[in-house]
């Protein structure tokens, strides 16, 4: 096995060896957890370095295993997956030293924690590389499996509630999934992601089956992918610890489900056969359908983290919208929207957590004037927020561009209707939290209330230190748009790739 | 008809009314019984389709079948009785319904 | 008695060693636990070698003292027989491992010391019955090693000595024998329609007569009763619940599958010829229905014993959907290999849970479900083996229950058995309910912990490594479906192999 | 080497652009006078390109946004040249306006923000970045507005900010529109007959908005008004230009063919609807900010028709465009020096000051209300010349209607002294030379325009029909004043700044309290949740009561018999 086919499992096992030696790390051995935490973190990140290199030079990392007769177990770097895998990996050395200072406090096991942690980066990592159907769906699960006890750490009455209903939710998406994919592969056979569509072969065959497939397949992924009506887990999912928040909704689940659903679209069914079916138009709508509700959902939420999470609903179907538009600009607007929201999101949702966890903020009502208390949390919230609402230069900005020109390239002059009435939405929940953070007087005193400001910083350096950290990427992912290995570039590169250009 | 047929005729019959009374009959030792005629059905159901037509000499697999068979439903009548008095001592019932554990 | 083996001494040593074992530890009565484990290692190792040579020389055939049948005994061992036999010494093992500490006479509970001594004898006697069955290749023997299997695992339930388990225990020595007389009748027919009892030759001689259909009826009827196929259920419940853990873990991951095994045996490499596509619906059916209400049960279940074992209800009712799936499809190797591995797969992750249940049971006194609070923070590694076992009955990947689950599913999507298909997920879907019943209590943070007893380590960690192995075997998939078809054992498979 | 001239025009202007933004920074992180200094000074170098750089000179970005290019062409460097001079003049003034506010860390934090965006979009010469630095603007202008945190100003905030998100988004859609499937988002070579009416309507209304065109000018009387003084000068002297500048650089009048004769007439009409507008909704205002801000929406409604001119006819193009950049200027220098000076009044102590003060003031306005020899006549002139340039009947209408527009101006401005005479108290402390200087700055041009300015002089400003509109307003004030002294009350109506604003405020309420009422999706939700769990519980009884019948002996045995049978039958 040489080592450029070892290089997938290797970054796949990096964080899955991490996780279960942490699992038996005793709890009180915080330098040894934090040294382990950080080793694996930084890398997997050098790896995938490494497969970024390699991915741009048209080298091919695939890892195959047997796993059922005639279905491998098979790990493929391509170019849609090294982006998912970048993004993932940075956001998880960066959680982790957040959720690390975040954590210090809490009564639950962080051995626990920490190791259900990494299992779920180490799923989202498979999702990524998966090489074909089978060995996504076999990561997708095991994503559903090591969130639940993520969501339910606090083991409060309400996040045991809010798991339940993420399981209800996930578990069944799963199933009509794996039914899915069982029949389709009955239909068709193996099932590998090919650039183009593995079905361009099987044009005019069996029509009416690969349709109801392909539905039950979206609806599966959709639960993760949060498309209205199945996005009802996703706000009580936020009840867990802010990292865990912050993952779920940047990279781990919401991703997954949307990184399927651009998987099917364009390596399985390919964008030809899906538009020949008339399998996107629907899925636009479904898409914008939920991009608009999930703005008008936000906009009546006092809690912060369920705005955010309602705004998650929101902007994650853009990825949808993009990938079920006929076109590579669409396209690389939809893919685009993998990293940028996982960016901003991830940044609003730091933010949060630094709030709850400094001043025990959580209402909206109640975040008068914090702006004097936490600057630089605050003004990377607002880049966050800024970018959400897509107001230039932010990285946002970048996605809807390019959406709105693809559709207007496809003759869908509808979708930017959708857009500009999403951001009007989006500024209308947004920007109040602006205000209100930088120019109301405060309400109540903002002392410090567990004693996370550390000297001349407004909180723990590790708080901190993600969160601008993960702003500035925000704002540079915009600002340096066509920069070489910009995601925005990267996503022009998967989608010459896909249309082969 | 020879005789061997009606042997066999009566034992399946009894296996017959055996099974059905130790599903039927509400009570332990009742269903012991019961299970014992079964048995005894099958057991006079082998002998008579050892009986080979023509020869003296009858074919001995079954007796074998037979023998072993009442081994093991005499061990296990035995061990059921057993049972069956030690949970009288326990709960002074020995009926299979009351006992039904909720 | 054996002078002189044709074949692989193992067949008759992973009988005999057992068996003697048993005798050994009733006559010595002193350190029965060393004993025990020495024997299950060595039984272990055995059948190894067994499994060992049948993928290197293929299927094993011995006639026990060199007489042939239709007097002597003759063993046979095949792909699948091989299969059965390394499931049940991997488990057994483990369950050897488990008791040693579950009936240590040092344990707080006494009411256990005193029958640690009939554990031993009895526990080996159920394994050589079990290795017996697997192995024997006529339908008498079967019935033999049927009543020896009943008979030992009645005895082990009664260990625990309060009344329900003994009412239990007397139920479910009825149930066998009901089971196993009609079997014994239907093997009387058979001689008699047939005039032999070995699988070879009766699977050339068998046809569709009345004979024969009234023998398949006995056997079937008498075998899904003790595989406690729904709704002749109500037996088990009770039974595996009142058992001691141990127990409980044989009778729900071995013996009922012993039986599960003989109906596939007859219905795949005997009947062949005269089972019928409406027959094989029968059992069919009656499995989904088992799926879904035995999965409905295990929700509303008080009890975390109670709850694992209507789960075994459920999954038994996965099995029998394979005659369906089994008899429609032209290939009816995907659906039987999926069934085998279930068989496996849960039997791993089942004892698991009954070993987790038990340790819980130690350590709390009680297992109500309600009052699990908090165990996570005390007894992560059993909760997580609980945890990794739940994966594999639900059927996640990568677990072995993934890899049953989907065969089965392929099979049902092959051939036109939709409802199956749906059953099977559904019945995905009620497991993960019923199994995140118990993690939506355990994970819960308390500050109050109730009184709680130390258990051995070594009662956590052979639940862990069962659950670890159910998962294991979701990785092995393509090598064990490869040795299962030792010796092509299923008939439609062998003919369409010779035909064109 | 180093002194490469290219290198150095590409480092000086971008310094242009990005300066302000980076000295913004500074306050962040150091409180301190030097900061604010260095923010007011930042558009020097902006204001040096204007002067110094000759045209074509750029510089190209391609990492940033999509390949960014800034530059400076003819048009670009009028805008730059009074922009960055109001700003840089306000900057210091500002300094010591606010020199006792505890906040003007953060006034001068979202100035230097708002000034970058403001020069960097007017040297911006790519649709995207132009795009960009417009919502720069737009944005960090929210903190100028709310800044003094008065109930008003937050409301003025709002509605500002409400105002600058519609905006957005209609310039995005119509970008989108413009730049099409293409990615070629080049400004200076757009083709004007490329543009489809769709997207010129939309970027016509998104610019338009900051240019305070009808009906969507109702954030710039409260906005204007509410901001502090230097404020409320770069809102109105500079960033409101810069809706226009946004017209002309995607809409580029016309050459030759592709004239849009009908968007043209639409555009004057609006102007000059706005122009009447402005001025009769400004004389029932009584604050002197919003009087001035209304007279801001009055006269750019007037460079609106000039505007509208230029894409009318062939012939009037050339002079047209001529007066919309001379305009602009002027207007740009009038209006801040007006707005500053409103900030001088309090300070005027002393009667030398104070005449100094009512003189400056006086001569903005009558530059405003186009008085001879200042920058307005001038301006208004080249609009006549561009008016009479086009055929019958507007070329004998449009004169006319200016006119009696500047008729109206000069109304207006007397009714902003009134105003501003009534307001002003004892005038309290002595402000520093800091405030004085920049706005005598801002004067300046009123005066030196019309003779440095190289296209003013061939005009003739001291014509009949250039001087009768001021001095028919001045005579009307003469007589009003009169009146007054002669107890004469004129019951002036009084309508609240931001017209309109009611009643788009009605609306918008009275939607979103009918919204509140269809808004049931919980509701559902919850409900869906209970007959399922209901649904569950059913099934859950059922299942016992079916095991209980199961557990009994007689069913389980019958049912054995019954499967036996069931096997028997089968198999036939």
């Amino acid at each position: 096995m040489t080592f450029d086919n070892a290089l997938p499992l290797l970054i796949l096992l990096t964080s899955l060896a991490g996780g279960s030696i942490i699992f038996l790390i005793p709890e009180h051995r915080r330098g040894t957890r934090t040294a382990l935490n950080m080793a694996a973190a930084l890398t997997k990140l050098f790896l995938t370095a490494i497969l970024v290199w390699g991915v741009q030079h048209d080298h091919v990392y695939e890892t195959r295993l047997q796993f059922l007769p005639g279905i491998d177990l098979l790990l493929d770097a391509d170019a849609l997956s090294v982006l998912l895998v970048s993004l993932s990996s940075v956001l998880w050395l960066v959680t982790t030293v957040y959720a690390i200072a975040y954590l210090e406090h809490a009564p639950q096991s962080r051995s626990r924690f920490f190791g259900f942690f990494s299992l779920c980066v180490s799923s989202t990592i498979g999702i990524a590389l998966a090489g074909n159907l089978v060995t996504f769906l076999l990561f997708y699960e095991m994503l559903t499996l090591s969130t639940y006890p993520l969501v339910v750490h606090r083991g409060t009455e309400e996040s045991m509630r809010a798991g339940k209903i993420y399981l209800a939710y996930t578990m069944g998406g799963g199933s009509l999934f794996l039914f899915a994919v069982v029949w389709l592969s009955v239909v068709v056979g193996p099932l590998e992601f090919t650039e183009g569509g593995m079905l361009g072969r099987f044009a005019g065959q069996h029509a009416s089956e690969l349709r109801v497939i392909f539905f039950m397949l979206v609806a599966g992924l959709g639960v993760k992918a949060a498309l209205v009506p199945l996005h009802g887990w996703l706000p009580r999912a936020m009840v867990a610890p802010a990292p865990v928040s912050a993952l779920l909704h940047a990279v781990a689940v919401v991703k997954a489900g949307a990184f399927g659903i651009v998987r099917v679209i364009y390596d399985i069914y390919g964008v030809r056969l899906a538009s020949e079916l008339q399998l996107l138009q629907p899925l636009a709508v479904v898409a914008s359908f939920t991009i608009i509700y999930g703005s008008l959902c936000a906009i009546r939420q006092d809690n912060l983290k369920k705005r955010l999470a309602y705004s998650t609903v929101s902007q994650v179907s853009y990825i949808a919208l993009g990938a079920s538009i006929l076109g590579p600009l669409a396209a690389v607007g939809g893919v685009v929207h993998l990293v940028h929201q996982g960016l901003m999101k991830i940044t609003l949702f730091f933010c949060a957590g630094n709030l709850a966890e400094s001043l025990g903020i959580h209402e909206i009502s109640r975040m008068a004037g914090v702006g004097r208390r936490l600057p630089a949390t605050m003004a990377a919230f607002t880049l966050g927020a800024l970018g959400m609402i897509g107001a230039p230069p932010m990285a946002g900005f970048i996605s809807k561009w390019y959406i709105g020109l693809g559709a207007l390239s496809a003759g869908a002059e509808w979708v930017i209707w959708v857009l500009v009435a999403s951001t009007a939405l989006n500024a209308a929940y947004f920007l109040p939290i602006l205000h209100t953070i930088w120019f109301k007087e405060p309400a109540e005193d903002l002392s410090d209330k567990t004693g996370h400001a550390r000297g001349r910083l407004e909180i723990h350096w590790m708080l901190l230190v993600p969160t601008v950290l993960t702003a500035l990427l925000a704002l540079l992912c915009g600002l340096l748009g066509d920069a070489p290995f910009s995601p925005l570039e990267w996503s022009r590169l998967i989608v010459d790739r896909e249309f082969g250009q | 008809m020879e005789p061997s047929d009606l042997y066999g005729s009566v034992g399946i019959a009894l296996f017959a009314l055996g099974i059905y009374g130790a599903t039927a009959l509400g009570q332990f030792m009742r269903q012991v019984l019961a299970l014992n005629v079964a048995g005894t059905g099958v057991f006079m159901f082998l002998i008579a389709i050892a009986h080979r037509a023509g020869t003296p000499v009858p074919d001995p697999v079954p007796h074998a079948m037979v023998l072993t068979g009442i081994v093991v439903a005499v061990s296990a009548t035995a061990f059921i009785l057993v049972l069956i008095g030690r949970l009288r001592d326990l709960s002074g019932s020995s009926s299979a319904q009351d006992d039904r554990d909720d | 008695m054996i002078e002189r083996a044709i074949g692989a001494p193992e067949m008759a040593l992973v009988v005999a060693v057992p068996l003697l074992a048993a005798c050994a530890i009733l006559l010595v009565r002193r350190r029965t636990a060393v004993l025990g484990m020495v024997a299950s290692l060595a039984i272990a190792a055995l059948a190894g070698c067994l499994i060992w040579r049948i993928a290197q020389e293929g299927p094993q055939r011995m006639n026990l003292g060199g007489w042939s049948a239709p007097l002597g005994i003759t063993l046979y061992a095949d792909g699948l027989s091989g299969w059965m036999l390394g499931t049940t010494a991997l488990i057994a093992l483990f369950v050897s491992v488990y008791g040693s500490g579950y009936f240590h006479r040092n344990q707080p509970a006494t009411q256990f010391g005193g029958t640690a001594n009939f554990f031993w004898p009895l526990w080996m006697f159920l394994w050589a019955a079990l290795n017996a069955l697997i192995l024997s290749a006529d339908v008498f023997n079967i019935y033999v090693a049927l009543e020896l299997l009943g008979l030992s695992s009645v005895a082990l339930v009664t260990l625990s000595q309060a009344a329900p388990a003994v009412s239990a225990a007397v139920r479910y020595l009825l149930v066998s024998l009901i089971g196993s007389l009609s079997y014994l009748m239907g093997t009387a027919f058979l001689y008699a329609g047939a005039g032999t009892l070995g699988f070879k030759e009766l699977a050339s001689i068998l046809h569709p007569e009345s004979f024969s259909f009234a023998a398949l009826a006995l056997m079937s009827t008498g075998l899904c009763m003790k595989s406690a196929l729904f709704p002749l259920h109500f037996w088990l419940p009770p039974a595996h619940e009142n058992a001691p853990a141990p127990v409980s873990a044989a009778l729900s991951a071995l013996v009922v599958k012993a039986s599960f095994f003989v109906m596939l045996r007859l219905w795949f490499s005997v009947f062949d010829r005269v089972v019928t596509e409406e027959a094989a619906m029968v059992p069919g059916i009656l499995g989904a229905a088992a799926v879904i209400a035995g999965s409905v049960q295990a929700l509303s279940a008080q009890r975390l014993k109670q709850l694992v074992a209507y789960s075994t209800v459920a999954q038994v009712g996965y099995l029998f959907m394979v005659f369906p799936l089994g008899v429609l499809n032209p290939s009816s190797w995907t659906a039987v290999g999926g069934a085998l591995y279930l068989v496996s797969a849960h039997a791993c992750a089942k004892a698991a849970a009954f070993m987790v249940a038990g340790n819980v049971l130690r350590a709390y006194g009680h297992d109500r479900i309600e009052d699990l609070r908090g165990v996570v923070q005390q007894m992560p590694v059993s909760m997580f083996a609980f945890a990794v076992a739940g994966v594999s009955l639900i059927g996640l990947p990568p677990s072995g229950g993934f890899i049953a689950k989907w065969l089965l599913l392929t099979a049902a999507l092959e051939g036109p058995e939709w409802g199956f298909a749906a059953v099977i997920v559904a019945g995905g879907l009620l497991a993960t309910a019923y199994i995140f019943r118990v993690f939506s209590r355990s994970f819960r943070n308390v500050t109050d912990l109730g009184d709680f007893k130390k258990i051995p380590a070594r009662m956590e960690w052979s639940a862990l490594t069962l659950s670890l192995c159910s998962m294991l075997l979701g990785l092995t998939a393509t090598h064990v479906l490869e040795f299962m078809q030792a010796g092509t054992p299923l008939i439609r498979v062998a003919m369409m192999e010779a035909g064109p | 080497m180093i002194w490469d001239p290219a290198l150095l025009t590409k480092i000086w202007v971008t310094a242009a652009a990005c300066l302000p933004a980076l000295c913004a920074m500074a306050p962040a992180v150091s409180e301190g006078r030097c900061g604010r200094n260095l923010i007011a000074w930042s558009a020097a170098p902006a204001l040096g390109a204007a002067l110094f750089l000759h045209d074509g000179s750029s510089a190209v970005y391609p990492w940033v946004f999509l390949h960014a290019r800034i530059g400076i062409d003819p048009t670009g460097r009028v805008f730059l040249l009074f922009t960055s001079a109001l700003w840089l003049l306000s900057g210091i003034y500002a300094t010591s306006y606010l020199r006792s506010d505890p906040r003007q860390g953060r006034f001068f934090f979202f100035y230097g923000l708002a000034m970058s965006g403001n020069l960097g979009l007017i040297l911006a010469q790519d649709m995207i970045s132009f795009f960009v630095l417009f919502a720069l603007m737009s944005f960090a202008s929210y903190g100028l507005v709310v800044h003094t945190g008065e109930p008003e100003a937050r409301r003025a905030g709002r509605v500002y900010i409400i105002l600058v998100v519609v905006g957005e988004v209609l310039l995005f859609s119509g970008l989108i529109l413009l730049a099409g499937a293409g990615e070629h988002y080049d400004l200076l070579h757009l083709a004007p007959g490329g543009v489809s009416p769709a997207a010129r309507l939309l970027l016509i209304t998104g610019f338009g908005i900051k240019a305070g065109a009808l009906p969507l000018h109702v954030w710039l009387p409260l906005a204007h008004s509410a901001a502090p003084t230097p404020a409320s000068a770069v809102l109105s002297g500079s960033m409101i230009n810069a809706g226009l500048l946004g017209w002309i650089r995607f809409l580029p009048p016309g050459s030759g063919p592709e004239m849009e004769p009908a968007w043209g007439a639409a555009l004057i009409t609006a102007g000059l609807a706005a122009a009447f507008y402005g001025v009769l909704l400004g004389i029932t205002q009584s604050k002197p900010k919003t009087i001035l801000a209304y007279s801001s929406i009055s006269q750019m409604g007037l460079i609106t028709s000039a505007f509208g001119l230029s894409l009318f006819e062939p012939a009037a193009s050339a002079p047209a465009y001529q007066s919309v950049l001379l305009y602009a200027m002027h207007h740009g220098f009038a209006k801040g020096a007006l707005f500053l000076g409103v900030g001088i009044m309090p300070t005027a102590c002393g009667p030398w000051k104070s005449r100094l003060a009512w003189g400056g003031l006086a001569l903005a306005a009558l530059s405003l209300a186009g008085a001879p020899f200042t920058s307005g006549s001038f301006a208004k002139a080249w609009v006549k010349i561009a008016a009479a340039a086009v055929s019958q009947p507007a070329s004998i209408v449009l004169p006319i209607l200016l006119s009696i527009a500047a008729v109206g101006s000069t109304l207006l401005m007397g009714r902003f002294f009134q105003a501003l005479a009534r307001s002003v108290q004892v005038p309290d402390h002595a402000a520093g030379k800091a405030m004085w200087i920049p706005w005598m700055g801002l004067l300046a041009p009123t005066l030196l325009i019309p003779t440095l300015y190289p296209t003013a002089a061939p005009v003739a400003t001291f014509t009949i029909a250039a001087v009768w509109p001021v001095a028919v307003g001045m005579a009307l004030l003469l007589l009003a004043w009169a009146a007054l002294r002669r107890g004469v009350s004129v019951k002036m109506p009084h309508l609240p700044p931001g017209d309109l604003l009611e009643i788009y405020a009605a609306v918008f309420f009275g939607l979103r309290r009918a919204w509140g009422h269809v808004w049931v999706t919980g509701g559902v939700e919850c409900r869906f949740r209970e007959t399922l769990e209901k649904a569950f519980l059913k099934a859950f009884a059922a299942g016992h009561a079916l095991e209980a019948i199961l557990g009994n002996w007689q069913v389980s045995g019958l049912l054995f018999l019954f499967l036996m049978f069931v096997f028997y039958l089968t198999s036939f």
